[in-house]
């Protein structure tokens, strides 16, 4: 068993949806959606247990596939594929629960999240090129069903324009690995053996160009953010965790399993270019999410601000650098889904999510204005939570990078500031002083929210207290790149 | 170009060229249907100079440009008075002149 | 005759030309706005007298300036139902902006790249005199149907215009 | 060594078991968290009591170790490190947060929060108690960032009114203004030492001096936003807005020494700059100077007190500046009771008036014997009158400037203690002396008066043991020396018989107006607190909330309005080629063919039946030609 373990954690969840979809009832496709994705935790969890901190591939599995292009199915993880697929399968589960009372097509919906689950964990074990396009495409189909369906008002637009977005993306990555693949240095698909390969310069140069389009529409990385405010508004609070937790991280997944070791050269090259679109994107997310209204979309903002603090540690290349982008993937992807569950949770209660409309969230809720509060001051990077470490390795490994112009770093470094600034505002008018009309009257948290929320809480608090409980995976695999492909 | 420097066919051309630009913004932008046909008119009127002005610095003997632009102008002449008897009447129908009232074409 | 204008003359009658149709689409009283296209029509009527068009000048003078705005301040008033509605907000339009200033920015690139063909020159520019006689000569039949296009406007302009049909 | 890991646990301890009870338990635990810290208290003695003998040769002994990150080579580690100036401070700490917690029981005891208050609280000295005992930098940020979470959460006490709501976050984002700069320096340093470790940073490491410049300087500025320095200095007196007996720990004896700490314990880096000496003695000087002024023209009495702690943390960095470590960490020391004694004095005295406005009080000492001799003992420490605590270390001070030839620094420093007394003397007068203007004025309970004594028999006392502790930290120049002492005891005394010329004799009612009249500009100014909130809300954060929303707009108009307009040419175009049909598919489930049903129907959008639309769309075809056209050349 322990040597499928990967096919399993992928492809449980598959026979997840049909059953889902095919079940009897509604109280029976949520009840096997609970069951699976708990398996699938547990499956993971398994692996995390199992998993032996250093460099390299594990639970490697190969099996021939589609000889005539020599595409195989090739699965394993290493250090920094491994923190994003325990953080797949815990926040799928927690979607599961976050969405326990939905009543519209129920059956439809958590066979689409079990789905979303196999696309999820595929893209972080894929280890050949066309598994990973498949499942990197695979997820945008039942995220597209998911905002498209059980979206808000204008739910058309901003699934329509996910959709395009990241398709636009996803075209020229495919580009680029038919580029890899057709070049005499390249020649495979297997995402590991073209690691090293010395493709001309010139040549790595238009292939990072397209595979940075491709991820960088996921990230994203200013100015092509502008889906991610829409899609987040618009999707119901479950498919906003995924998306803010997990789809963001797929296209800096990529930066660091694709660009960084396969073309090192262009990474190293255009690394100035992607630190000045990084700290561009940190500033401006930030700017953006002070002057929201909507709740949604500040915490939407603010992810432009605090995804760009990943690509600004894979732009240094260092291992600092890498480490904290992981470790900011990690912990956004914890922050956020917080955040979004409890922006949910409150909406659910007060039907607005204007700032205006909700305030005392303390006095008339404590246990959701305290944990809303608590969010707030991980995602504005208080040391002691997990929102710190990435943020400070980030910063830590730019400086130190020659790559990364120093006044990047310093445009980023006051991006922290700023994130207070619009978190903090957050605080006040939310969380602080009187009860607002809109709230007066509403209850707190149940016992299922508190639940969802606790290990998220508890995640944040351990990753921020004991930063090696998280970086003990990344670490070596990040100083092997840095070594390796980045040569610092 | 310097002002007041003696004035040629690109000269006019380009100011011609504003003019048109200018018209075309407004034909595009404005709700109330009466804009609308005064921006068409400077865009008329745009392309009317051009005609007199290419005419003039090309060929002035042969004044092909100054008629044509004698037939311009009565065909936009007659083009605003019916817009505007249009306007009319669809004013007397709807009370009102904003173009995005009338979108009976619409798919 | 020379192969430039004098280049003071057109700079002020450009210049009114010009600021006459911004102003005209930058007023948010629709009135005003008629106002201007009718200075725009008489500077253009301006530049017509400097390209040695007297004729033109003249028809511009009393088709443009004289009957359309006319036209148009009567249409105008027939659809004003209080004095405030000529008053209205401005409105940007930045996607027209946007395409216009591509449009006339393509049309100068195009114009600063255009090579005219070489100019023949008479010694001296034709009269109005001139022009009758070949207008009535050598286009005296698209100047009958012209005629016709205009008594049927007019026909049409009356027939929709009328108000008690319906 | 061990237990010296309980001092900061125990606190830490207390917070966790409160902040996660409902609100009932956690008011009945409040004793837990007294206990706590009381028991900190006890191990910080014996701490101190182990280092004492040693003396400054001591070695610094490790008393706990983990290492939670290893990263790039470096082990980053949390270390609880005992030696000489960590063992004074912690002793300090815990001193001051015991006598502040056990006065808060009776001055908080009516709150419905007062759980929360003091899980605060608690927190709070045990994040002050990880920086002092810290041995790293890293460690050092962490445990001042979190000081900031808590001072935060302490001046937003009562968030329900807007005043104190906003001066937390006036207070939050102000300080990390400074902390930005502390984290560049991090960075900086990092980058230089590859270490955050003290011994590797400070001792083995060979500074080249502009690196040495860009670190100090860097960390100079962070330390200038904890402990209010110039321009930085905002938020202290907003954050008077929350409960007074954390003010008195936070605001006026630990939190805001923290900057004073960070920068003696960075000495050596600052001393291999030279540039960054100079830079800390320009600030601490203009700050001890214009947060005195400051402090003579505020009518409420906490602010007074703000402003005052402004002035003496000024004078700290001044004895920093001047190379003084000893100096300055003594005057910390001292300044830490006796600000933290005025401050709860400060308490008692708005319990009893109903009011923080001075102008509103009088004759408090009739009524009030316990309180006025504290307050007083507090005064005159503050004042630099001997035998307090206040006159020896700022004594200290001052001899440190003469021994280094600053006398620009010097005499701003004078300037400062005669404006120091004058405002401790309109203080006191107005307060304690004149007319009563309240009724029923009575003395506070024991247990909020035995913390008071307690601290005036510290400030009392402490000044003697003077010489001894700065033997134990290891000071450079011999004191007091008596040519010093006597400057200064004559400013302090010129500058409290001002003070008592002005509002000290009066017999009905205080006529200031005259006085008021002859400083016109200067008064003005000084009560605009010198234009720096205004240049702030002006310059900076209006701006900055204008910039946002400009953004705001750009992002949805100009980068959105680019993408949809992206999205609508495409859509043109594949309306040149409309094959679908859209009805057809319709409600198939297949991702594609659903993706093919939705762009139908936006494409059905363009037939929007709008004549400006089709032209639009007809010039945009046109002006796309003619690009292809002027692109191609033709």
């Amino acid at each position: 068993m322990a040597s499928h373990l990967l096919t399993a954690i992928v492809f449980v969840p598959l026979a997840g949806a049909v059953a889902c979809a095919l079940a009897p009832s509604a109280r029976a496709s949520r009840a096997l959606a609970l069951a699976v994705s708990g398996v699938v935790l547990a499956l993971a969890v398994w692996l995390v247990a199992a998993f032996e901190p250093g460099a390299g591939m594990q639970f490697v599995e190969r099996a021939r596939w589609i000889p005539q292009i020599g595409a195989e199915y090739h699965l394993g993880v290493d250090g920094i594929s491994l923190p994003m697929l325990a953080l797949s399968a815990l926040l799928t589960l927690l979607a599961v629960v976050a969405s326990w009372n939905v009543s519209e097509r129920p059956k439809t919906y958590f066979a689409l999240l079990m789905l979303l689950a196999v696309g999820m964990n595929g893209v972080f074990v894929a280890l050949d090129f066309v598994l990973f396009y498949v499942f990197w495409e695979l997820v945008l189909v039942p995220m597209y069903f998911l905002i498209a369906w059980w979206g808000g008002p204008r739910r058309q637009y901003a699934s329509i324009k996910f959709f395009l977005y990241t398709l636009f993306g996803s075209v020229f990555m495919l580009v680029g690995i038919i580029a890899l693949y057709l070049h005499p240095a390249g020649g495979t698909l297997d995402i590991t053996a073209l690691a090293g390969r010395g493709f001309p310069a010139q040549f790595q140069m238009w292939a990072f160009a397209a595979f940075f389009l491709g991820f960088a529409v996921k990230v994203p990385v200013f100015p092509l953010h502008t889906w991610l405010p829409d899609a987040h508004v618009e999707a119901p609070t479950a498919a906003s965790v995924l998306l803010a937790g997990i789809l963001l991280k797929m296209g800096t997944y990529g930066f660091i399993r694709v660009t960084l070791p396969i073309l090192p050269e262009a990474s190293r090259a255009w690394a100035p270019a992607v630190a000045a679109l990084a700290a561009v994107s940190i500033v401006y997310g930030a700017a953006l999410a002070f002057a929201q209204k909507d709740l949604k979309k500040l915490v939407a903002y603010s992810s432009v601000s605090h995804m760009g603090f990943v690509m600004l540690g894979i732009a240094a290349g260092t291992a600092e650098g890498i480490s904290g982008a992981v470790a900011v993937m990690f912990s956004h992807g914890v922050i956020t889904g917080m955040l979004f569950l409890l922006v949910g949770m409150v909406y659910e209660r007060t039907h607005t999510r204007m700032i205006e409309d909700v305030s005392g969230l303390s006095v008339q809720t404590p246990v959701a204005g305290g944990l809303l509060a608590f969010a707030s001051f991980a995602s504005l990077g208080l040391p002691g939570l997990s929102g710190f470490v990435g943020e400070f390795l980030s910063l830590l490994g730019a400086w130190k990078s020659e790559l990364v112009p120093a006044g990047w770093v310093v445009v980023s470094a006051v991006g922290v500031l700023l994130a207070a600034a619009y978190m903090l505002s957050v605080v006040q008018r939310v969380v602080l002083g009187e009860p607002s009309k809109a709230v007066a009257g509403i209850s707190d948290l149940s016992l299922r929210e508190v639940g969802v929320l606790v290990p998220l809480v508890a995640l944040t608090l351990v990753v921020g207290v004991w930063w090696d409980s998280l970086l003990r995976y990344v670490a070596p695999v990040a100083a092997e790149l840095a070594k390796r492909a980045v040569g610092s | 170009m310097t002002i007041g420097a003696p004035a040629g066919a690109a000269q006019f051309m380009a100011l011609s060229a504003v003019l048109f630009s200018l018209g075309l913004y407004g034909a595009l932008s404005r709700k109330n249907a009466v804009m609308v046909l005064m921006s068409l008119e400077l865009m008329a009127n745009a392309v009317n100079l051009n005609l007199v002005s290419l005419t003039r610095f090309v060929d002035p003997a042969a004044m092909t440009g100054q008629f044509f632009a004698v037939f311009s102008m009565v065909v936009s002449a007659a083009e605003i008075g019916l817009g505007l008897a249009l306007v009319l009447a669809i004013y007397r129908q709807k009370k009102t002149v904003e173009l995005e009232a009338m979108e009976e074409l619409k798919g | 005759m020379p192969e430039t204008v004098n280049g003071i003359a057109f700079f002020l009658l450009a210049f009114a030309t010009i600021g006459g149709a911004v102003m005209m689409l930058s007023t948010r009283n629709v009135v005003h706005a008629a106002f201007w296209l009718l200075e725009t029509m008489l500077a253009t009527a301006g530049l017509y007298l400097l390209l040695d068009a007297e004729f033109l000048a003249l028809v511009q003078v009393l088709v443009y300036a004289g009957a359309v705005s006319v036209l148009v301040l009567f249409t105008i008033m027939l659809t004003l139902r209080r004095r405030e509605d000529a008053v209205r907000p401005f409105e940007p339009g930045w996607g027209g902006m946007a395409l216009a200033a591509l449009f006339g920015g393509a049309m100068l690139v195009a114009i600063s790249r255009a090579q005219l063909p070489a100019a023949k020159l008479p010694e001296a520019p034709p009269t109005v005199a001139d022009f009758g006689r070949v207008l009535f000569t050598q286009w005296a039949v698209p100047f009958e149907i012209a005629s016709l296009v205009l008594l049927v406007a007019l026909v049409g302009a009356v027939w929709w215009s009328g108000g008690d049909r319906r | 060594m061990g237990y010296v890991a309980l001092i900061p646990l125990l606190p830490a301890l207390s917070f966790a078991v409160l902040a996660p009870l409902p609100r009932a338990w956690r008011n009945w635990l409040v004793p837990v968290s007294v206990a706590a810290v009381v028991a900190s208290l006890g191990l910080s003695v014996a701490a101190f009591a182990a280092t004492w003998p040693g003396g400054h040769e001591a070695h610094a002994q490790t008393a706990f170790e983990a290492v939670f990150a290893h990263i790039g080579g470096a082990e980053l580690a949390f270390r609880l490190v005992v030696d000489p100036v960590s063992a004074l401070m912690a002793l300090v700490v815990t001193l001051v947060g015991t006598a502040v917690q056990v006065y808060s029981v009776g001055y908080m005891h009516r709150e419905e929060r007062i759980g929360w208050y003091f899980a605060a609280l608690s927190l709070f000295t045990a994040a002050m108690l990880t920086l002092v005992l810290a041995d790293n930098f890293l460690q050092l940020y962490m445990a001042w960032e979190v000081m900031g979470l808590c001072s935060y959460l302490l001046i937003g006490f009562w968030h329900q009114q807007p005043g104190p709501r906003a001066a937390s976050m006036k207070a939050f984002l102000t300080t990390r203004v400074g902390d930005v700069g502390f984290a560049l320096g991090l960075l900086v340093m990092y980058a230089n030492v590859g270490s955050f470790d003290f011994a590797a940073v400070l001792h083995e490491h060979a500074w080249q001096p502009a690196a040495a410049t860009a670190v100090a300087l860097l960390l100079l500025f962070g330390a200038m936003g904890k402990s209010a320095q110039l321009p930085l200095h905002v938020w202290l007196p907003d954050a008077m807005a929350g409960p007074t007996p954390a003010s008195a720990l936070i605001h006026a004896a630990t939190m805001v020494a923290a900057g004073v700490y960070l920068v003696g314990r960075a000495m050596p880096i600052f001393e291999a700059s030279g540039v960054a000496l100079t830079v800390t003695l320009i600030v601490g000087a203009l700050t001890a100077l214009v947060g005195g002024l400051l402090a003579a023209v505020q009518h409420d009495v906490k602010k007074v007190l703000a402003y005052s702690t402004i002035s003496q943390l000024g004078y700290m960095f001044v004895a920093l500046g001047a190379g003084g470590f000893v100096a300055g960490m003594y005057h910390l020391v001292t300044h830490a009771f006796f600000k933290s004694l005025l401050f709860l004095g400060a308490g008692v005295i708005i319990h009893a008036a109903h009011t923080q406005d001075m102008r509103e009080m009088g004759g408090l000492a009739k009524h009030m014997p316990v309180t006025t001799a504290a307050f007083g003992a507090g005064a005159l420490a503050l004042a630099g009158v001997p035998p307090m605590a206040g006159f020896f270390s700022k004594d200290e001070i001052l001899t440190v400037l003469v021994h280094e030839h600053q006398y620009a620094a010097l005499a701003i420093a004078l300037a400062a203690a005669f404006v120091t007394a004058f405002y401790v003397a309109r203080l006191f007068f107005r307060v304690f002396t004149g007319p009563p203007q309240t009724e029923h004025l009575k003395e506070a309970h024991v247990e909020m008066l035995a913390p008071m004594v307690v601290l005036a028999a510290i400030t009392a006392v402490v000044g003697f043991a003077g010489p001894a502790l700065g033997e134990f930290l290891g000071h450079e120049i011999p004191w007091p020396e008596p040519g010093v002492a006597a400057l200064s005891v004559g400013v302090a005394a010129a500058g409290l018989a001002a003070g008592w010329w002005v509002y000290g004799r009066r017999t009905v009612v205080l006529n200031t107006r005259p006085l008021k009249e002859r400083f016109g500009v200067l008064y003005t100014a000084l009560s605009l607190k010198l234009y720096f909130d205004l240049t702030y809300d002006n310059f900076v954060v209006k701006p900055y909330a204008r910039l946002a929303a400009w953004l705001a707009r750009f992002d949805l108009g100009v980068i959105d309005g680019v993408v949809n307009g992206a999205g609508r040419l495409w859509q043109a175009l594949s309306a040149a080629g409309s094959w679908f049909d859209t009805r057809a598919v319709d409600g198939a489930v297949n991702g594609a063919a659903a993706a093919v049903v939705a762009s139908g129907e936006r494409v059905r959008a363009i037939q929007v039946g709008r004549v400006q639309a089709y032209q639009a769309l007809m010039f945009g075809a046109i002006v796309l030609v003619m690009l292809l056209l002027v692109v191609k050349g033709v």
